[in-house]
């Protein structure tokens, strides 16, 4: 499609500042794939505990999407939001420390693994709720659209699963009917849980859908992240410079199962391995070398760089305090305000 | 300056203050507008504040609800106005799981000041879907404020207090107290959202009420004092967080109460009141706290069948005499 | 469209059986514009009370509809069903007698004008909470298919405004996805309660809705008898040959306010008044003295009878007896059964 | 033929024998195929059984939630799987506007056989969206029947039981207690879902509880059973309709009661076992019936938050101690 075409162009030419940005988004999808390594490892001597939604296969989208955002930018994400954190500028070690419970967690260790927040970097959380943060989305989005800002994007992450829940149709219109710069990231990786996109919608076609509601769109290679952040860059670009809500679907795979707890019994070995042949980060290796941006050296020194990076959070998330027992009812409202 | 008023005109009166003084206060709901809203609490407004901050909203309760908890964490204040209760239901899931929650599983960074009124209660013939009494239900929900006014001074200041409110606030206005009027300063002002109400001061027994049960509990003590009982009545006004204190200290005086609450009896309020008094004063008690309430059956659309289903002053009363 | 050039056929003819099927349907529509006329005259002497939603201006489209059905097929309608009661043939005296809240009503006085029942002509009821009946229809239409009787057909009705609401993706999706023989019925009148269709919808056409979920569709002017019964016979038929889902936008107009409590503010005099020289009734009538198959004495004669069963339908429920007091628990659970 | 089980298997277990044995019944919901449910309790029960019988839902809980209503009214036995409490919010209107009210709305030519089971509960470092407590809240529901199995019997016996009622059945599996195991008869048998069950016998106190906090009072009789204090427990097996009789009885013996809760305290079930208990026994009470219940907050992640927000048996030993 014409966004990929629209993407290579970014890659072919050969200027340091292409070449750093490859590397940037090779660098980044990287630390999302080793941090959720350690953290599969930690979950299984029971120091990160309750969920644990791996994003492992996906990194591309995450990590082009947030290239097509600016720092005012609004992001909203479900409970599989490792990626979208790391790849908003969230700190890793903020983000292992809150899958730890410490209180020096990016949620003080209130939410876990699946409730980061970052309001200073404009990460408005992940939701645990299946279709429970589009309509957050929407009323960001208007907050921005009636304060004069319309060229605020917000950006709302949800899966396929979304699609099946009402409040994505109610949540499309709303945006669409009242002209809300919406950028709606469909993160399409075949699954909802054990159910296959064919066996929970007739109408498979997530455009379709959109179209219904008023919202254009487009759908990319969610494994090709090349691709994805020109989809994105041109999604954000007429969410910007109209105002107006545009979806874009992408098209990826979950490697490991939906959670530490689920058995993955509902798709085969070979269905895996064929997609395991287009891992982001392997073929973005491959075609960089193929274009003499990357060689052995560099990666190492980068897998080096994020290594560390992920061990220092480790170090930081075992050193930090609990949040003393004594607060548990701080923060349910506010400290009482002097009263009329 | 004074001026007799309506309990809708009062809200409306706080509305278009409210709107007019703070560019993030507006109100969205399902026809608000137009329409000028399903109890004409809201008409007139869009013709003088426009379509921006009196804004029409499609059947779509859970995202609207949701966009006001969105839009509330970006800087506005918004009001939402759910129709009646009967349809907050297709919203619980964005008020519990996410107004609710946002502030606390944010760790203290988010706060959602956010505000959603809704008509409640039965009374109107309007059977088993749209006769709930749920306030119940809401006050069960921690990160959030449950208000309850009973009369046209509490109407319109309530929702001005609740604007200065960081934390979500729901106001419950029964439906059936929309036309009751009262003098009212012109000028709304924010009303305390802390403390019950002493309604009527009374020593042989202390009847509690909310919403439309303050009259009824009113009535009855009418009633009662011709009958030589002297029943003090209390408006609770809010539902969470609940003053305790100020039944407390009129059963200490009283020794007796009865509570009393539109909603079905069992899993009801009441339950909360009866067991808070148990809790906080079982040794002033001289009798079992009792309650009056809503019989547990879909509400009957005949009338007689829902006179029948609702707590009545006569009811009330009977259960009063049942004391002495 | 092409049902229109069907329908006209079915009319043309002229042998009895034609006529008598088109003044069966004059006389249809009649019924319900007389009944509700009454009923709202009574209603203003307090003796219905609630909500009254008329359908005055719809009637062609509960009439040409029910032609479609079966005795065996079902329906479910909303709380603005008395049109699809009557011409479901639910007796008048019933839904009087129901309004005026009378143990004789259609169910027992404990619905009121919302919430007709009649189980023996498989009226699986009007629905109070907008968008609330579809998914009772695709259950409905669910155990039928279980069953082995995907012939019969499950028919729903909805509004316009009921296309806001999640559940009627959900519906239409879960119809779709489990073959499910349901006749979904939009009667579009432009209006949910004071807010118009393109105020509340990005996307207006409702048949791209459908069919972002799978479900195929037709559009039919809703003021047209004979348009709607020719296209939903055909929908119908769609419906049984293949039990999967059809659904028919039909576009109709309500003359009267929202319910008895609507100052009707949000749209012109003109609007409604261009609507009326489109009368459902009115334009049939012309159509039908145009073809020599009515004249006044004939239409005297059905004014007359219908007038009869309204004014005996008064009669019951003035003189129907009350439920006891005593009863207000009965129907509450089934009564205590013998337990293991 | 006895056999150790889990809770989980009994609960597939009587599945399998209900699917079996009635056409009519057939299991539907969220992941229940294919996926094997989300706690696994469905497991290997497609393979057996057929997708049609053992039937995943895309994830629309009001509507298949709402067709499991309609295939009760035409004549099938659904039972509705809601993988959480926390997602049924989202079906809650057609549960309370439709399961609940179609009987008496339809004046009697209606029933609706449906069961919903769902999961339910905190302690599983699940934080604030995922560990809801709100049996309480269907409690209050007229016109269905809320079951709360804390045993591996009740789990399988309740289902088959609930199958017998021709009115909605809610069944709370808390999913704690899923891998909990029993010695149980391999073919399962309705059991009663009447009476509450005093699981362990005493006369100085009462301690009354539901689903996990069963357990956990009578980890704390045990405890106090070593400090001299004999305190009864009492699984109140069934919330509606409730049977205040049992509690009454041990009332009548211990003069003491704690109500057990997981919910947040204020408007919690426990609150109206208090409030009954004042009604039905204030003359038998040495002392208020107190309520240990979870503390008002979303449910933290932390575990050692968690802990400290929900009853423990350390927290009920020290409430008890306080009657003494
Ligand atoms: C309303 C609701 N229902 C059910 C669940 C349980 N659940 C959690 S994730 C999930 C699947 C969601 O799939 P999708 O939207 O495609 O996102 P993915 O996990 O594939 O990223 C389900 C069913 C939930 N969290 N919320
Ligand atoms: C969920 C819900 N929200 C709001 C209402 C109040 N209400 C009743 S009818 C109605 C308008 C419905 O319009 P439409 O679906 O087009 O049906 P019509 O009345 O035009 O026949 C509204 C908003 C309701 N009954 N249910
Ligand atoms: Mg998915
Ligand atoms: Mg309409």
């Amino acid at each position: 499609m014409s966004t990929l075409a629209k993407a290579t162009e970014i890659i072919t030419g050969t200027e340091t500042s292409d070449r750093e940005h490859a590397l940037l988004l090779l660098r980044e999808m990287l630390r999302i794939r080793r941090f959720e390594e350690k953290a599969a490892e930690i979950y299984t001597m029971s120091k990160i505990l309750g969920f644990l939604h791996l994003y492992i296969g996906e990194e591309a989208v995450a990590v082009g999407a947030m290239q097509a955002l600016t720092p005012e930018d609004r992001i909203v994400a479900t409970y599989r939001e490792h990626g979208q954190a790391l790849a908003r500028g969230v700190p890793a070690k903020s983000l292992m420390a809150e899958m730890y419970g410490k209180a020096t967690g990016c949620s003080h260790g209130h939410g876990g693994s699946m409730h980061f927040f970052d309001v200073d970097r404009r990460f408005y959380g992940g939701y645990g709720i299946v279709g429970g943060g589009l309509p957050i989305a929407v009323g960001l989005a208007l907050a921005d659209r009636m304060q004069g800002h319309p060229e605020i994007v917000t950006a709302c992450f949800f899966g396929d699963g979304a699609v099946a829940e009402g409040e994505f149709f109610e949540s499309l219109n709303l945006s669409a009917l009242w002209k809300l710069p919406v950028l709606w990231l469909c993160e399409n990786n075949l699954y909802a849980m054990g159910t296959a996109l064919e066996r929970h919608q007739a109408q498979t076609n997530i455009t379709f859908k959109a179209q219904g509601q008023g919202v254009p769109s487009s759908t990319v290679d969610g494994m090709d992240v090349v691709a994805v952040e020109a989809a994105c860059r041109q999604a954000a670009e007429i969410v910007r410079k109209t105002g107006n809500p545009f979806l874009v679907e992408l098209r990826t795979y979950r490697y490991r199962a939906h959670s530490m707890a689920d058995p993955d019994l509902y798709r085969s070995k070979e269905e895996i391995a064929e997609w395991q042949t287009r891992d982001p980060i392997a073929t973005y290796q491959t075609r960089l070398r193929g274009q003499a941006l990357l060689n052995d050296k560099e990666l190492s020194e980068i897998e080096g760089e994020v290594a560390k990076e992920v061990a220092d959070a480790i170090d930081f998330a075992e050193t930090s305090p609990w949040e003393p027992v004594e607060n548990l009812l701080k923060d349910v409202c506010a400290p009482e305000a002097p009263k009329p | 300056m004074k001026k007799k008023m309506t309990y809708r005109e009062a809200i409306r009166a706080a509305l278009r203050q409210a709107i007019r003084n703070d560019p993030a206060v507006f109100l969205m709901g399902e026809d608000v507008g137009r329409y000028g809203g399903a109890f004409a609490v809201s008409l007139g407004l869009l013709e003088e504040l426009g379509p921006e901050r009196i804004r029409d909203a499609p059947l779509s309760e859970s995202t609207f609800v949701g966009a006001g908890i969105g839009a509330a964490l970006a800087g506005m204040h918004p009001i939402v106005e759910i129709m009646t209760v009967n349809f907050s239901m297709l919203a619980l899931d964005q008020i519990v799981n996410n107004a609710a929650t946002l502030r606390h599983m944010s760790g203290g960074q988010l706060h959602v000041p956010l505000i959603v009124r809704m008509a409640t209660g039965g009374a109107r013939r309007m059977a088993a879907q749209h006769s709930h009494s749920l306030e119940g239900w809401y006050a069960h929900i921690p990160g959030i404020k449950v208000l309850t006014p009973a009369t046209v001074a509490d109407a319109g200041g309530m929702l001005l207090a609740a604007l200065q409110e960081e934390d979500p606030v729901f106001i419950f206005e029964h439906a059936t107290l929309y036309p009751i009027s009262a003098e009212n300063e012109e000028e709304i002002a924010p009303v305390d959202i802390c403390k019950a109400a002493v309604r009527r001061p009374g020593k042989d027994i202390t009847l509690i009420g909310f919403g439309a049960t303050v009259n009824k509990s009113l009535q009855a003590a009418e009633q009662l004092a011709a009958k030589g009982i002297d029943a003090e009545v209390i408006d609770l006004r809010v539902l969470r967080p609940l003053d305790s204190a100020t039944i407390m200290e009129s059963v200490a005086k009283t020794h007796r109460a009865i509570v009393v609450d539109e909603a079905w009896k069992t899993g009801s309020f009441a339950a909360e009141i009866s067991a808070r008094i148990m809790e906080d004063a079982f040794d002033e008690l001289d009798a079992p706290v009792a309650r009056v309430c809503g019989a547990e059956v879909p509400m009957p659309y005949a009338k007689h069948l829902e006179d029948a289903a609702l707590p009545q002053p006569a009811t009330i009363v009977s259960a009063v005499q049942a004391f002495f």
